[in-house]
């Protein structure tokens, strides 16, 4: 860990607050990218049964 | 003065509804649309109005002649019959709505407001814009909604006179007007959905 | 061969698929080098002290801040003339990314002025465009969402991207024009007396470099999604029309 | 296009049409502009420029959603777009309705909220000037936004959300002519750029407004 000084909060809360938003984008992105997989998978085999 | 349509398809809302239609409506003729609701006939009728692009194929002859009536008569209802009337001659460059009122027998209600008409005579007023416009093809889309049997027939006169005086019409309806008028079933021209497995552009 | 091929939505998709691992692991490998070498492994600044240590985010979020506009306004043209639905797409995809780097350049931004200006938000030119940039996307994206039809969207949507960018620069001139500013001039320019120090510089290039290839694998994977999106909506309408 | 003019103004100063209700907006707004940041004279001196700027902005956004959207209701819209009248000319006039029943009845009462503000007395000359600048240039962006939101059940708030970042450089040269004119500076630099936007949003926006409008019919 290197001595950041007097401005250590306010180094780290910058780290902290942009990793979380890059974090939850990315992790967001992809649980909508996989629910909407499926959503799609389940339906082409239904319209594909049905017609 | 022929509109003439070739092999059109048209889509609502993406998704092709109606395709393959050809047909051509001459000046004196009059062109009656029919088949089930949600089939497409309004959709192909704004096509045809040139409201929104086609899928595919053409629409000849429309631009500048058509005029156009839908479910909403495009009235306001704080202006008098004869100022909407007049402001829509004006807007189509022509002057004169005293045969329109005549034609519609809306000369009794002439400083009425418009708000304050019932829905038949609403609907006359809206079909009465017809007249004032000047154009010789008549687009229209369920005409006889809410009409009596007198004002039906009071809109037949009015759709022959055009048709007498050169004009022409396509009107999508269920009921029978008394025209002379060939009939065309849009229902076998119901588009036929693609192959359910590769998809392009139009994601189907 | 065109570039045009991979506008067809199920090419777009095959292609992407087989880049996705590698954009994934660049941009992890290259943002998390980048980060851990400025943050371990530079000096402080003699007068900021250790809070230069902000602009490995910073500067790589404001840049792909204003990159992401620019890309959305080429895609909006595309879709605008060629009619490519995956490029509309593409500009949906890349909204809400534009969106979380406008945020957190805006949030290093507040963190770093309060030692260094005394405050957490000043009227500066800089801060003032991306608030305004800020709103820009808000809107864009809330345009997107109120419309049901697809096109109709892809079609607004672009318009009010060539027609917001226009309105964008024009703010960008009126604020500054409005106020002088405390923000220091850019970072990186090819004009090496401005530069920060090299010390610097070199872990920020790794930094941007893996930025740009996050927002591209994010902005794919996203394009993707929108694309199944847009597929499942189509197949729904098309069930509704046969029943 | 005479035609659609004043049956727009008529239809405005018909009962139930609205007309006024921007200008009881903008002395509602500056009134309560005291009640909230105190009566000392020599503050409301120096915000009166831009709080009247900000309230002639917020009563033309006010205004905006009836625009287009009752034609849009009862049909009008459709048929205007089949009549020979091309849809450019359509929403400049419905623009220049907006202007005339909102923005110049907006210009002529900002000097009288002047002086509820205590506007310095050098000010007055070029408040006026740049209301009547920059207020056609609200009404054109504004006619886009409800271009853009016109087909949309609850269009009012997004329109709002939409119009705003546009309306930015506009507040902003306006309003900065207005305060350097209170303050005796020279307004030359800001009346120029107010101008050259406002003449620049009205030869262009009409044909991206009647665009996003023809993608809204069909």
């Amino acid at each position: 860990m290197p001595d950041l000084g007097k401005y250590a909060d306010t180094v780290l809360s910058a780290y902290a607050a942009s990793l979380l938003l890059l974090v939850a984008l990315v992790v967001l992105t992809i649980w909508r990218g996989r629910k909407v997989r499926r959503e799609m998978e389940t339906l082409e085999s239904r319209v594909k049964r049905n017609g | 003065m022929t509109l003439t349509v070739t092999d059109l398809s048209v889509a609502r809302g993406g998704i092709p509804v109606l395709e393959g239609l050809s047909f051509s409506l001459a000046s004196g003729k009059a062109l009656i649309l029919r088949g089930p609701n949600g089939i497409g006939k309004t959709t192909l009728l704004r096509t045809v109005a040139g409201l929104q692009p086609p899928l595919r194929g053409q629409v000849e002859g429309a631009e500048d002649q058509i005029a156009y009536a839908a479910h909403s008569d495009g009235l306001k209802p704080t202006l008098t019959v004869a100022e909407n009337l007049t402001f829509w001659a004006s807007v189509f460059g022509r002057n004169g709505i005293e045969q329109a009122l005549d034609g519609f027998d809306l000369q009794t209600l002439r400083d009425r407001q418009a708000g304050a008409l019932s829905a038949g005579q609403k609907r006359r007023l809206g079909l009465s814009r017809m007249l004032v416009t000047g154009r010789p093809v008549w687009i229209m889309d369920e005409p006889t909604v809410s009409l009596d049997t007198a004002s039906v027939a009071m809109f037949a006169n009015a759709v022959r006179a055009h048709l007498g005086q050169g004009g022409s019409a396509l009107i999508a309806t269920h009921i029978d007007l008394g025209l002379e008028a060939e009939v065309l079933d849009v229902g076998p021209y119901k588009a036929k959905p693609p192959e359910i497995d590769d998809f392009d552009g139009d994601f189907l | 061969m065109s570039i045009w091929e991979y506008a067809n939505p199920k090419k777009f998709l095959a292609t992407t698929e087989k880049v996705m691992p590698a954009l994934w692991a660049g941009s992890a490998v290259l943002i998390t080098v980048g980060l851990v070498w400025g943050f371990f492994f530079t000096p402080d600044d003699y007068r900021q002290g250790s809070t230069v240590k902000i602009i490995f985010l910073h500067v790589p979020s404001a840049l792909m801040a204003i990159n992401a506009w620019f890309m959305m306004l080429v895609t909006s043209l595309v879709w605008v003339i060629r009619r490519h639905h995956v490029s509309a797409l593409a500009a949906r995809a890349a909204a809400p990314v534009g969106v979380v780097m406008t945020v957190i350049a805006l949030i290093t931004g507040a963190i770093w002025g309060q030692p260094m200006w005394g405050t957490w938000w000043a009227w500066d030119p800089r801060l003032t465009s991306f608030l305004v940039l800020f709103l820009f996307y808000l809107g864009y994206i809330a345009l997107w969402e109120a419309i049901d039809n697809p096109d109709t969207a892809a079609d607004l949507t672009s318009i009010l991207c060539l027609v917001g960018s226009v309105f964008a620069v024009l703010s960008r001139y009126a604020v500054n024009f409005w106020n002088q500013g405390l923000h220091q001039g850019a970072s990186l320019s090819l004009d090496k007396k401005e530069n920060v120090a090299d010390a610097f510089s070199n872990p920020l290039y790794v930094c941007m470099a893996g930025f740009v290839l996050l927002f591209i694998a994010l902005v794919f994977y996203r394009t993707g999604t929108e694309i199944r999106a847009r597929r499942i909506k189509a197949l729904m309408a098309r069930e509704r029309l046969e029943a | 296009m005479i035609a659609l003019l004043l049956r727009d103004l008529k239809l405005a100063l018909r009962a139930g049409g609205g007309f006024g209700l921007g200008l009881a907006f903008f002395l509602i707004v500056t009134v309560m502009v005291p009640f909230s940041v105190g009566p000392q004279s020599e503050l409301l001196a120096r915000i009166a420029p831009g709080v009247l700027w900000l309230g002639a902005l917020l009563a033309c956004l006010l205004s905006l959603d009836r625009l287009l959207a009752l034609d849009w209701e009862d049909g009008s819209l459709d048929l205007l777009a089949t009549a020979p009248l091309p849809l450019e000319s359509t929403v400049t006039i419905k623009a220049l309705a907006h202007w005339i029943t909102t923005g110049l009845p907006l210009v002529m009462a900002a000097p009288v909220l002047g002086v509820l503000l205590n506007l310095p007395a050098a000010g007055f000359q070029w408040l006026v000037i740049s209301l009547l600048l920059g207020t056609p240039a609200l009404s054109v962006i504004g006619t886009f936004g409800a271009a853009l939101t016109v087909g949309l059940k609850r269009g009012g708030l997004l329109m709002s959300l939409l119009v705003m970042p546009l309306y930015v450089p506009t507040l902003i040269f306006g309003s900065e002519v207005a305060r350097r004119g209170a303050e005796g500076m020279a307004v030359q630099t800001p009346l120029l750029l107010l101008a050259g936007i406002s003449a620049a949003s009205i030869a262009l926006l009409p044909f991206a407004s009647a665009a996003v409008l023809r993608v809204n019919l069909r």
